[in-house]
This record gives structure tokens, C-alpha cells and sequence, in this order.
């Protein structure tokens, strides 16, 4: 139905893509699969008339169609469910579901048939309880997904394009959105499936067509029976082993962080825990359960009753994975104090990174050294050459791409602007890091990278304390887990007691093990 | 703040004969006179407010009831109508446009409250009862004299004459400049450059700056208004140019010191004396009180009174000084 | 499956609730009649008379039509800088000889096509030559207080008498009140309902809270954007013969720093300078603070210093109030 | 770690390094040479002599000063409107007979002291207040005339002869340039330093481009928020010892409209309203060929309206000829 050929888009400085071919047919799900920066995102911005290629062709149903703009693509009967969210905040949500389409007479929108057929979207997509005049700026991340699905299904598309759509999304969440799929390849509808998640691939894919560098290396690979190895090498150029690094041999050292019985209205409640040197704690919970919330108010940037005691005072001294001094007393933290935490050897890598994490006309090295310019700075005169050296060097760690340091950030793909949110504390003099997602959207590849990362970090001495919605993440790397369920503690154990199927079990129906 | 004593003399409030002898100073019935004019960022705007109070206060007959001053015409029609509502028995008004404030004079008048039109003038005459400002065109009139003749007599010909003009949408700009061109005339000369500036000391400085730029050898240069001539004077001092004489214009009391140091190129300075308001206030209130000016056999006071604007020099500068408003 | 997804948006679903109307605009409220609150105290006579409330409204209504086109260019995500210098050029335009002749329909006409017009071009540099706001409209500024000069040759053009039609406006009462107040009033409902009711309204807080979006969703941003301006430059033309009926004249002087007033009255009113957000109903009730404050100071007789003084605490103080609403997400 | 399959990512990287000084303010660098060339051409003899281009500076010094507080506080995305009425009142301040009674020192010294004042305070209303700083600045802006006005009962006032160490900076020159033309130097380099090559200057940025995300990195945003307007206020003490230089005078009317000019300024020289981005270099371009404009007219003698007219045309062309530096990133 769909058939794209040769596709070239050129940014200043990048062949983005160089020469791709897609075909897809009716009724099936696609996936597109390639590494951070492959060119995944601009091809479908291409097919969605976002961006004008350079050169190629498209074709739609054996017509020649190339989309001039969005609106174009619309009338075509393609719809985009796009990777960064594009929702406007100040409207409710059913004026960003029907944005563009409104239901209007003569000009005159008409308020109550808008609400009542986005309350019926959003019931089909399972989720009666977004209500439809609520403001679209006050729903958590998970909502805004499902709005922007919403969105999408509105239009009486027959091809549906979605990036990255369970990158914010949980298990249960992801098998409601399988539901939805399924539903729309059996009416003819076909779907371009984007996701960094192998197993999801297997689940939800018909064929695969695999993107490296801008260039497609593979067409229609069955996407059940290929096995993963080959796909991941396929992308990667090299074999890739998708296992998690070894726990530490050596117990771990003192608490680095106690949390005494903190709570936020509305969020968590009575939540208490400690994360040792050398320790990795991970909090498991659906989307929702409040565990950004904790990570927030441990470092001090939400309000909360309670205690957080804090280890002392790191030594400020560059380099990756060696500078903390290892012993002082825990303190306790002034509450709202995000420089003291900062100060005192803490990092977040926060959910949203557009929104809460980068700077997005800044240079990549200017991102990764933001929470620790004082490090290369005398009397506040910066070290430049110290301070770019280390960046490059961390970018190089985490396989920032492209190799620019002076690049502004927003011109990287979504992974890579991942990496550079995370490279911004593995600077250094960090004790204790709270990690929110820290892999949402990066590539099998770069993904157990990061993994070897955060472990040897943790082998150095510092505490971790990692948030993810992928289950088998939580287990395979945290050494510890608090299951969440509504804001409160349900469990609290070794990692290695726990399996997949416990923790969802405890996550979904509430029962302790 | 404006009426404490000590700050009256030499400046703000013009010389008012004490209540005494005459007739028309004698306490009559109890009048509440409005006053409105545009908001004081001006030297001599700020006189003709002070002056007007410090009259208004001579009298125990004389309610004041001055209103916020506003460069922003729809609120000065705005303040004029809550004095007509305050029923007042007489208004002086100072528009900051006559036509523009005609409508609302006009109202005034016609609800019964005499006013008593201050400097700007209104267009209709039946919007009041009597006016009483400067002359403008007179003004540029003496200082096109002063120039014409100081130029004539040392022989110059072909003279560069430069003109800093005041705010150049004020219908009294284009008076005066018009009187000053006038003047020139009849000596065979014109105007070789103008710029206007706003009234403010800075502007004054900024248009002088880039005019001696551009002019490298002057002969005579008019400034319109004392209060940027400051400015003007700094530019030339900055500049160091003292090819050429300068006049000024309103008559404040930093020129008159200049004029009598003798020691800078101002040798003169046309009067437009704010004192004009204190006699603003003084016919208003006899107007309300329905008497005639004593020194005049008329019965009512006139319709018009027009200010001649005198021409202050070294010479005479003694006389003037106490006259001087501080800019 | 359906049921483990619930809880996606319950929380904020039942705690956020949508803020209502009279919650949004309470500290405005409350700034509002502490006000009246010192003129009954103050001056217990003059202020409470339906007198001085018509005179509150006259004096608010040429620049209440402004900040009604400024609050779409301002939710739109743009700056309007050259309101107060296309309503004088429109005023001067609109009462030229030429222009008088063909009696009052054709003065009121002309002077909403020269407003509707500067504010196209305002529109298509915004919009097609990508000028940044601030600019584009500074450049108007300058340029139309220079044509408006020049087409007047500097001096005030009075309305002649036979196209008294025009200022009758002012003059007329209808239930006490002068017509313009009621051009006023249905300029703001009019406003209103564009904002509120219809896919215009709805796409302009699109373009001015996430323009990328916008596009996305397939609205010509450009052409909205330029639209919002033309918008703003109708009410200025509207305004300009509001300004005819006051003052009975047309000229360059007109709507000195009444751009600086109408963003202030809109962004008091709640609105974001960086768009997507505000409401008509805030923006009109920031500027009848500005407008009361102005009128107490008249009636009470203070001086200009302390006027200033006074309004710039008051401002302070208004906001304060209000500060939830206006405070931004950020600490 | 991997080798394999980098290339083609690695190839663009060289291609896109970043834009250099000279690229990056080349729009404005065409649009002076153009401004010279006319100047050249109209008034060879008056306009290109050394003279005419110390009264550009001298000229542009005192705004030009106000400027670079303005770059700090826009590229931390902040507005600071009551630059000129803070820079009026530490005029008077330092003008009052109290002040000068204590020398030239002490009055320099004051000016500073009630401009950082002034500065602290918008910061403090804006940083832990939380107003808008638009508002907050307005308001400042009406307060500060107002007390401006109210310190030297809106007279003017002049610098007294014992005081002349003040006006000296005005005359007194070397190498043929002015005092003050060196002050305005050395204002620039110094906050090219502080904005390019310390740790607040980098800061500044963050907080204005996502001052989120600068929470979260651990940058104190309130406090430097505050620094800001500050630094601002600063420049505007600085500021007014230049006027009382160049005027020989205090004055309530100094500043006038600076606001505007100096936002004008730094927006033409790249710096979005929005924050994040933009370089003192482009600021003080823009200003100067602001001031480029206004000593053209004035050497050629045209009347201020055709002024008006002319600047505006010449604002666009100047913006659209370095649109690829303004063009915002939506459509
Ligand atoms: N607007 C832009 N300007 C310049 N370069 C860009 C722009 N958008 C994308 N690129 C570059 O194009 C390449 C492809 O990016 P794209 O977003 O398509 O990757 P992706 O496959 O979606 O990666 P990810 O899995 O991380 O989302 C990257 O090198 C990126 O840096
Ligand atoms: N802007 C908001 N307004 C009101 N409530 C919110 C807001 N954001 C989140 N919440 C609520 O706070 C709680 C935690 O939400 P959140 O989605 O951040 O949880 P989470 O466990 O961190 O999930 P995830 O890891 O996917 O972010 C939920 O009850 C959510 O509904
Ligand atoms: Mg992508
Ligand atoms: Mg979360």
C-alpha cells in the first residue's frame, strides 16, 4: 500500500537519511528498527509531510504521493503519533484531539459533541477516565501518550505511523495499546511501529525493515521468526549480548541515603527505604504509582513531609567513575533544596528529558557539564579546554552520535539525547544518583552499554537509586527492588527473589509476595 | 512638597502683588476653581503648575482643585469631566491639545462653568471665556530679531542658522518656528538646518550632538525651550565650539545665569513666562466672582490676554532674574 | 487490560479539576474591589456615582478595544508593540480633507481598513518573513507614527462639523451611557466568542502554546499568525474611531504608550507573553484596575509623583493577589 | 567500546561546526557597512571623519551601557522595562544637594548603589515574588519616575562646578576619545567576560533557555535570576553617571523610552525574547546601527517624520538581511 523509495533528507551538516526504501502493506504492523540516530524519526517525519525529502519518491496505493505538508499527509489518511509529544498544554484534551479537525459549524466549534466523541475515542483506547475538559498540561506523561493515540485514531487513517509510542508507557499500558493495534490492522489499517523494544517487536510485528545510518539494510524481515541476535546486528553492525552485567562481588558499603517515612499528598505515602554505597535500588510500579514523585522529593525538588538523610559531601575531583569520598554522616535534607542535594553529591536524570533535562539550543557539551560547571571553574572563570575534554570523553563513553561536542542538542535524535542526559552525572563527585527511565528510547545497543555504565558506577562506590517501567530492567540490574503500588511500598527485597511474573502480579493486583 | 515658602521665591511663584489696595483682591464669596494640565516632566510645565497653586493659595476665597496631570489626552478629558461633575465654579485648563480638549471645554462651558483657557489654545471660542497664554509666534519673532540684526550688524552673509525645535507635533512648535523664520526674512536670511528634540534636557543633548556634527562653522543657533537647552549647552561645551551665539527660549533661571555669566555662546533668551497661570487663577477667580479686572474701566474681564514675549540679554538680565523659573 | 490502565490520569483527573471561571479571575477580583473598596472610602460622593462609573468606562473603552486584538496576538504567541501608532495613523487617515468629504460611514470605514491593513503587514512580516514580533511591530510603530505625521503635517485635524455623526458617539446616551461604551462591550463579547467558540480561537492557543504542534495537526500557522495581527489592526482601526468620538479629532499624538498599557493589562489579566494561555474576561478586568487607579488618583487629587509611586506599589499589590495564576511553572 | 559502523555519522560531524563569530553576526555587519555607505555617499565630508565617529560612541555609550544589563537579563529570559526610569533616579539621586555636598566619588558611588538598589528590588519582586517580570518591571519603571520626580521636585539638576570631576568624563579626552567612550569599552569587555568565559554567564543561559532543567542541574535559578536584574540595575547606575556626565544634569525625564531601544537593540543582535540564546557582540551592533541611523538623518537633515518613516523600512531591511539569526524555529 505504502511504498517509499530512496529516500534522501539532508540536515545542515547530516545526510539523515541517505537513499531508504519502506514498503508496507495493508493490515499489517511494521516496524522500523535501527539505532539512536538511524533516522527512524525523520523518515516517518518525511512520510508525514513534516519534513520535504530531498530527493525519493512515495507512493500510496500505487499512487505517486508525496505529502507537501501535515495537512497533506492528514487528507492522505496518514496519521502520526509523533516521538517527542505534541500536545498543546494549554488546551483541554479533546481540543488537542480534534486540533485541526474541530467539530465546528460554520466556524463555531461545538463543545459537547467534542467532549462526547473524545470520551468515546479515549474509551476505546481504554481509558474512560481522562476526562475530556481536563487541560492537557495537568495529565502526567502517561496521559499525554494516550491523548496523543487519541489523537491519532480521530482521523480515519488508514495508515497509522507511531514512534516510540511505549517508550512512556508500562507493561499494562503496552498491552492495552497492543489491544488497539490489533484492533486497527484487522479493519485494513496498516501501522508503522517504532520501538527500541525487542520482545515488543516480536509480540506486535508482522515485518521489519531495518534502518542503519540512514540507509536501509534490510527489507520485510518476518518479525517473529527472525531471531533477535541477527536483527541486533544487523542495526548494530556487531553482535551484542543483551544480558545484564554482573551484580558486585563485594557487599555493599554504608547508607548513603536513608529515606524515613516520606509523603506526598496525592503521590506516595508513608515510603521509607536506605540505598547503600555501591548499591542499586530500583522502584517498580506502574505509571502513575508515584515513583518520579519519590525521586523528586528524595532530591528535593517536591514538596514532601518526612525525612531524607543525605551522605556527606563529596570530593569534587573530575573523572568518571572514581571521586567520592566514602565516609561522613548522613544529614538531613533541607526540604526544597536542590542546590544542597546537588551539593551534596546527587543527581536526578529526570523523566522528561525535553521538558526537565536539556537545553536544547545549547551545545552537547554544554548540557553535560551543566551540573557541574563549578568542577571546572576557578573563582568562576571556566576551564573551556578541561571542561570540553571531559565532555567529549563521556560523550565518547556513551556513544553520543553524532561525535560533535559542539553540536546544539536538539539537533540529535531522541536516544542521543537521552545519553546526553545521563552523561551530564556521570561527570563525576556524584554519590547517590536517581535515575528516572534512564534508557527511554535508547537502542538495544547503547542500552547495555549504559547498563555496564551504571553497574561499574555503582562497583565505584555510588548509590543508585533507578526507576523503570521495563520489569526485566528493574530486576536484571538493581540489586534491590521496592515494589509500588498507589503510592506506597508493597515489597521490598533482593532482586534476585523476585521474577517478572512476581512483580507484575504485585504490581497489578496489589498482592504482597 | 511645591509650596513650601522658602523654595518660592526667586523661583516658582511669579510676583503677585500682595492682597491690599486694590479692589479685586478683596476676599469675595467662597469659589472652588478646577485646574488641569499635562503631567509635569517639563521645567516649565512644573512652573505653571506651582505657580497656579501658589496664586490659588493668596486667596482665602479660592478653593483649588487640581487634577492628575496626564500627557495622555483621553485621560485629561477624563480628569476635566470629573472636575464638571465636581461642579467647580470656574476651570483653567491647559490642554495638552487644544483642539483635542475642545469638546470637553466646550461641555464645560456649556454646563454653566466659565473656563478660563491657559496657553494652548481652543479652536472654538466658544469652549471658553477667556484665554490667556504666550505669544508664541512673537516669541520666534524676538528671536529671529536678536539673530537677524546681531548678524546683520557684523556683516555676515549667507549665515548658517540652525533651529532645535521642542516637541514638533505642538501646533506652539510650529508657531514659533514660523514667527522665527518670518523674523529672518526681513533680513535676507533663513534657516539652514532644524531638528526638533522633546522638551528634555537628554533629547536637547542627543540632536545638538549629531547637528554640530554635521555642521562644522555656525553662525547663530535658536534653541526653543531653556529646559533641553541644558543639553544643548553640554553638547557644545562637549564639542568645544564657540564659533557661534546662541539664544534660547521660555526664559528659565539656569539661561539667565548663562546670559549673565557671559561666559558661554548664550547671549539671550525669549521669554514664554509660566507666570501666565498665576494669572490664570487670579482671573479665574474673579471671573466666578463676577467681578472686572480694577485697572481696566471694563466692567468683565477681556476675552483674551496675550503675554509679549521680551527678549532677555545681559543687559537687561538683572531685571529678569527674579522672574526665572528653575527648569 | 482495561481496567489495569485506569490509572493513568485518575489522580489529576479528580484534584485538577478544570479551575472555573470565577476561581481564575478571583485575585482580579479581589484587587478590583479593594479598589472601589479606598474610592467609596476616599471619596464616598464622587466615586460610586453611575456619573463617574460611565466616565471609568469611556475612558476604558479605546483602549479596551486595543487589548481585545492584543490578548489574540499575545495567546497567539506574539507581540502587538504598534497598537497606539496604527490607531493614530488610522484617526489621521480617517479625518483627512479627502476623507472628511465623503461624510462619516466612509471616515469609520477607512479608518478600520487602514487599521486592518497596517496590521496585515504586521502579519505577513511576522508570519512570511519571519521577523521576530517584537521587531516587525517595533518597525511599524515608528514607521506609522511617521506616516501619520506626515499625512497631518503634524497638526491636530479636527472632525468638521458635518460629520458629527462620528463624534456623537461620545456624545449620544443611550440609559446614560455614551454609544462608544457599548462599541466597547460588543467588541469584547464579540472577542469572546471568537476566542472561546470557535476553531479560530481554539487554534490560536494551538499556534501560541506549541506552534510545532500546530503545524503538525495540519493549521496553517503562518496564516493564523498573520490573521491574529490583522485582527489586532482592526481593533486598533475600531479604537481609532473611538479616539475620533472622544477627542473629536484626528492625530499622530493619539495612543502614546498605549501599547505598553494594553500588554500590561493583558498580562495582568493572566495571560503569558510566551502564549497559549489567557483569557478576554482577565485582560478587560486588568485594564479596569488600570483605569480605577487612574480615576481614584483624579479624584483624589494627588500629585503626579506620588501618583506613580502609588500606581507602581499598586500594580505590585494587584498582582500579588493574583500571583497563582500568574506565577510560572518554573520555582 | 564499538567501532564498527560509525562512519557515516561521523562524516557530517566536521561539516557542522559551529557557526563562527563572524558568520553569526554577518547580517549585521552587512547592514553597518550599508549605513556607512550611505553615509558616505550623502555626507562624505561630515560623516567619516573622526569626529562625527566619537559622537557616534558618545552617543550610543550611555544606552549602550544599559544594554549589556539588558543581554543578561533577556538571554535569562527575563525583561527589565525599567531601565530608563532606574538610570533617571539614580540621576537625581546622585544630583541632590545632600549628594553632591560629599564630591564627585560619593556621587558616583550613589548612582551605582540606587541602580544595583533598583535592580535588586525588580529581582526580589520577580525571583521570590514571582511576578512577571514584565510587571514587575513596569511597575518599577512608574515607581521609579515617580520618586525620581519627587527627589528633585521635577526640577532639573544640575551638576555643581566642584562636582565637574563628573562632566570631566564627558570632556576630558584621550587619544581624542571622551571618557566615557573608554567606561562604555571597558562595560562591554567586561560583560563579554562574564557572559562567555565564567561560570554565570553559562548559567545565565541554562536558566533562561529551561530554567527546569536548570533547577534540576542543581543551579540556585531563583538567586540568579535575582544576580540578574541586578547586573542590570548596575549597568543603569553606571549608566546615569554617564548622563550627568553628558548633560551635566540629573533629571526625572532622563531615559525616556530606553526600555524599548535597548530591548530593540538586543533583539536585533540575535537574542530571542524567549531566552536561552544570543551574545552581547550582537547587542551592541544593533544599538549601533540604531544610533548609525539617527546621526545620518540628522547629518542630512531630514524632518522627524520622514525619520520615522525611514527607520522603520531600515529596522526591516536590517532584520530581514540577518533573518536566518531571528527566523524562531516554528514555521
Ligand atoms: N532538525 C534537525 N537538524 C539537524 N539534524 C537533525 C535534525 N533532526 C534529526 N537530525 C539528525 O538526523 C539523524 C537521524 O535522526 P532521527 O531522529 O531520525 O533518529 P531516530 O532513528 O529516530 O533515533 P532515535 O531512536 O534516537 O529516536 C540524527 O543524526 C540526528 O542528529
Ligand atoms: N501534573 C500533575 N497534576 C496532578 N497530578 C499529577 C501530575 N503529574 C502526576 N500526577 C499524579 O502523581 C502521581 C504519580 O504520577 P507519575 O506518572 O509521575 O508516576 P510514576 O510512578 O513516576 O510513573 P512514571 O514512572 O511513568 O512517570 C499519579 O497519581 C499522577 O496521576
Ligand atoms: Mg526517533
Ligand atoms: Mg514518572
Amino acid at each position: 500500500m505504502l511504498v517509499m523509495r530512496g529516500i534522501v533528507k539532508q540536515f545542515p551538516g547530516v545526510r539523515a537519511l541517505d537513499g531508504v526504501d519502506l514498503d508496507v502493506r495493508a493490515g499489517e504492523v511494521h516496524c522500523l528498527l535501527g539505532q539512536n540516530g538511524a533516522g527512524k524519526s525523520t523518515l516517518i517525519k518525511v512520510l508525514a509531510g513534516a519534513h520535504r525529502p530531498d530527493e525519493g519518491t512515495i507512493e500510496l496505493n500505487g499512487v505517486p504521493a508525496a505529502p507537501a505538508g501535515p495537512v497533506d499527509a492528514i487528507r492522505l489518511g496518514i496519521a502520526t503519533i509523533y516521538q517527542e509529544l505534541d500536545l498543546v498544554d494549554g488546551l483541554t484534551v479533546a481540543d488537542n484531539i480534534f486540533l485541526g479537525h474541530e467539530h465546528a459549524r460554520l466556524g463555531f466549534t461545538d463543545r459537547r459533541a467534542a467532549n462526547r466523541a473524545a470520551g468515546e475515542v479515549l474509551t476505546r483506547l481504554g481509558h474512560p477516565e481522562i476526562r475530556p475538559s481536563t487541560e492537557v498540561g495537568r495529565l502526567p506523561p502517561a496521559a499525554k501518550q494516550i491523548v496523543s493515540m487519541a489523537r491519532a485514531l480521530s482521523r480515519e487513517a488508514r495508515l497509522i505511523v507511531m514512534d516510540e509510542p511505549s517508550a512512556a508507557l508500562a507493561h499494562d499500558e503496552v498491552a492495552n495499546l497492543f489491544r488497539i493495534i490489533r484492533d486497527l490492522t484487522a479493519r485494513g489499517v496498516a501501522v508503522v511501529y517504532i520501538s527500541h523494544r525487542m520482545e515488543e517487536i516480536r509480540e506486535i510485528g508482522d515485518r521489519v525493515t531495518v534502518l542503519k545510518d540512514g540507509r536501509t539494510i534490510a527489507v520485510g524481515l518476518p518479525a517473529r521468526d527472525t531471531p533477535t541476535s541477527e536483527i541486533v546486528s544487523l542495526m548494530t553492525g556487531r553482535d551484542v549480548e543483551y544480558v545484564f552485567p554482573p551484580r558486585a562481588a563485594r557487599p555493599p558499603g554504608e547508607e548513603v541515603l536513608r529515606v524515613e517515612d516520606l509523603s506526598s499528598p496525592g503521590a506516595f505515602a508513608g515510603v521509607s527505604f536506605s540505598v547503600r554505597a555501591g548499591e542499586i535500588v530500583g522502584l517498580a510500579g506502574l505509571v502513575g504509582s508515584g515513583r518520579s514523585e519519590i525521586l523528586e522529593a528524595v532530591y528535593g525538588a517536591r514538596r514532601a513531609t518526612g525525612q531524607v538523610l543525605v551522605g556527606g559531601r563529596p570530593v569534587r575531583r573530575a573523572g568518571l567513575l572514581r571521586s567520592v569520598r566514602r565516609d561522613g554522616p548522613l544529614r538531613a535534607l533541607r526540604r526544597g533544596g536542590v542546590v544542597e542535594s546537588v551539593r551534596l553529591g546527587m543527581g536526578l536524570a529526570p523523566e522528561e528529558r525535553k521538558a526537565q533535562a536539556l537545553l536544547l539550543d545549547q551545545s552537547v557539551t554544554a548540557n553535560i557539564t551543566l551540573g557541574g560547571l563549578s568542577g571546572f571553574a576557578r573563582l568562576g572563570w571556566l576551564d573551556r579546554a578541561r571542561e570540553r575534554a571531559e565532555a567529549t570523553r563521556l560523550a565518547e563513553a556513551l556513544d553520543i552520535r553524532p561525535r560533535d561536542p559542539e553540536r546544539p542538542v536538539k539537533t540529535l535524535s531522541g536516544g542521543n539525547q537521552q545519553k546526553a542526559v545521563l552523561a551530564r552525572w556521570l561527570l563525576g563527585g556524584r554519590r547517590l544518583l536517581l535515575l528516572d527511565e534512564p534508557t527511554r528510547g535508547v537502542d538495544v545497543g547503547a542500552r547495555a552499554e549504559l547498563y555496564t555504565v551504571i553497574r561499574r558506577l555503582a562497583e565505584d562506590g555510588i548509590g543508585v537509586l533507578l526507576v523503570s517501567s521495563e520489569v526485566p530492567e528493574v530486576l536484571g540490574l538493581a540489586d534491590r527492588v521496592l515494589v509500588l503500588r498507589e503510592g506506597t511500598v508493597i515489597h521490598q527485597g533482593d532482586a534476585r527473589d523476585l521474577d517478572e511474573h512476581r512483580v507484575l502480579d504485585m504490581i497489578m493486583n496489589g498482592r504482597a509476595a | 512638597t511645591s509650596n513650601e515658602p522658602s523654595a518660592a521665591p526667586a523661583a516658582s511663584a511669579a510676583p503677585v502683588p500682595a492682597p491690599s489696595a486694590g479692589g479685586n483682591d478683596q476676599p469675595g464669596t467662597k469659589v472652588t476653581i478646577g485646574f488641569s494640565a499635562p503631567a509635569a516632566d517639563h521645567g516649565w510645565i512644573a512652573a505653571i503648575a506651582k505657580n497656579a497653586e501658589a496664586a490659588a493659595k493668596q486667596y482665602t476665597d479660592v478653593d483649588f482643585k487640581p487634577v492628575e496631570p496626564t500627557n495622555d489626552i483621553n485621560q485629561q478629558i477624563s480628569a476635566v469631566e470629573s472636575l464638571i461633575a465636581a461642579k467647580v465654579a470656574a476651570l483653567v485648563i491647559l490642554p495638552n491639545d487644544g483642539q483635542q480638549l475642545n469638546q470637553i471645554a466646550l461641555q464645560a462651558t456649556q454646563a454653566g462653568i466659565p473656563v478660563v483657557n491657559l496657553d494652548r489654545v481652543f479652536p472654538d471660542k466658544l469652549a471658553y471665556r477667556t484665554w490667556i497664554g504666550g505669544d508664541n509666534y512673537g516669541m520666534g519673532v524676538a528671536a529671529g530679531h536678536y539673530i537677524g540684526k546681531k548678524l546683520k550688524d557684523k556683516g555676515v552673509t549667507n549665515p548658517v542658522i540652525v533651529e532645535i525645535q521642542g516637541i514638533a507635533t505642538l501646533p506652539l512648535t510650529q508657531d514659533r518656528s514660523k514667527g522665527f523664520a518670518d523674523a529672518l526674512k526681513t533680513y535676507g536670511f533663513s534657516v539652514t538646518a532644524k531638528q526638533d528634540a522633546k522638551f528634555t534636557v537628554e533629547t536637547g543633548n542627543q540632536v545638538a550632538t549629531s547637528l554640530l556634527q554635521a555642521h562644522k562653522k555656525i553662525d547663530a543657533m535658536w534653541n526653543h525651550d531653556d529646559d533641553q537647552g541644558i543639553g544643548v549647552l553640554a553638547a557644545i561645551k562637549e564639542a568645544g565650539r564657540k564659533e557661534f551665539f546662541m539664544v534660547g527660549g521660555a526664559g528659565s533661571l539656569n539661561a539667565m545665569k548663562e546670559i549673565q555669566s557671559g561666559s558661554s555662546v548664550l547671549e539671550a533668551t525669549v521669554t514664554y513666562s509660566p507666570t501666565m497661570a498665576s494669572s490664570a487663577i487670579k482671573l479665574a477667580r474673579l471671573i466666578a466672582q463676577g467681578k472686572g479686572m480694577s485697572d481696566l474701566v471694563e466692567n468683565q474681564v477681556p476675552q483674551s490676554i496675550t503675554l509679549a514675549s521680551e527678549t532677555i540679554t545681559k543687559d537687561n538680565v538683572e531685571k529678569y532674574l527674579p522672574l526665572g523659573f528653575e527648569s | 487490560m482495561a481496567e489495569a490502565g485506569r490509572t493513568v490520569a485518575e489522580a489529576p483527573a479528580t484534584t485538577a479539576a478544570p479551575r472555573s471561571f470565577e476561581l481564575r479571575h478571583l485575585g482580579l477580583f479581589v484587587a478590583l474591589a479593594l479598589l472601589v473598596g479606598v474610592g467609596l472610602l476616599t471619596r464616598p460622593a464622587a466615586f460610586a456615582t453611575a456619573d463617574n462609573l460611565v466616565s471609568i468606562l469611556s475612558l476604558a473603552a479605546t483602549i479596551g478595544v486595543i487589548t481585545v486584538g492584543a490578548t489574540f496576538v499575545i495567546i497567539g504567541g506574539g507581540i502587538d508593540l504598534s497598537v497606539g501608532a496604527v490607531m493614530a495613523l488610522a484617526s489621521v487617515w480617517a479625518t483627512t480633507v479627502a476623507t472628511q468629504e465623503f461624510g462619516p460611514v466612509v471616515m469609520a470605514i477607512c479608518a478600520i481598513l487602514v487599521g486592518t491593513g497596517a496590521g496585515l503587514v504586521n502579519g505577513l512580516l511576522v508570519a512570511y518573513g519571519r521577523l521576530v514580533p517584537f521587531i516587525a511591530t517595533l518597525a511599524m510603530l515608528v514607521a506609522a507614527r511617521g506616516l501619520a505625521q506626515r499625512m497631518s503635517d503634524r497638526r491636530t485635524q479636527l472632525v468638521r462639523t458635518d460629520n458629527q455623526a462620528i463624534v456623537d458617539l461620545a456624545t449620544t446616551r443611550v440609559l446614560g451611557v455614551p454609544l462608544l461604551v457599548y462599541v466597547f462591550a460588543l467588541v469584547v463579547v464579540l472577542g469572546w466568542i471568537l476566542l472561546n467558540r470557535t476553531t479560530f480561537g481554539r487554534r490560536t492557543y494551538a499556534v501560541g502554546g506549541n506552534p510545532e504542534a500546530a503545524r503538525l495537526a495540519g493549521i496553517d500557522v503562518r496564516r493564523h499568525t498573520m490573521l491574529l495581527y490583522a485582527l489586532s489592526g482592526l481593533c486598533c482601526g475600531i479604537a481609532a474611531i473611538l479616539i475620533m468620538a472622544r477627542t473629536t479629532t484626528g492625530s499622530s499624538t493619539h495612543g502614546d504608550l498605549y501599547e505598553l498599557d494594553a500588554i500590561a493589562a493583558v498580562i495582568i489579566g493572566g495571560t503569558l507573553l510566551t502564549g497559549g494561555r489567557g483569557t478576554i474576561v482577565g485582560s478587560i478586568l486588568g485594564l479596569l484596575i488600570f483605569t480605577i487607579i487612574t480615576n481614584l488618583f483624579i479624584l483624589n487629587g494627588l500629585n503626579t509623583s506620588d501618583q506613580l509611586i502609588a500606581k507602581g506599589l499598586i500594580i505590585v499589590v494587584a498582582v500579588l493577589l493574583q500571583r497563582r495564576n500568574l506565577k510560572e511553572r518554573t520555582p
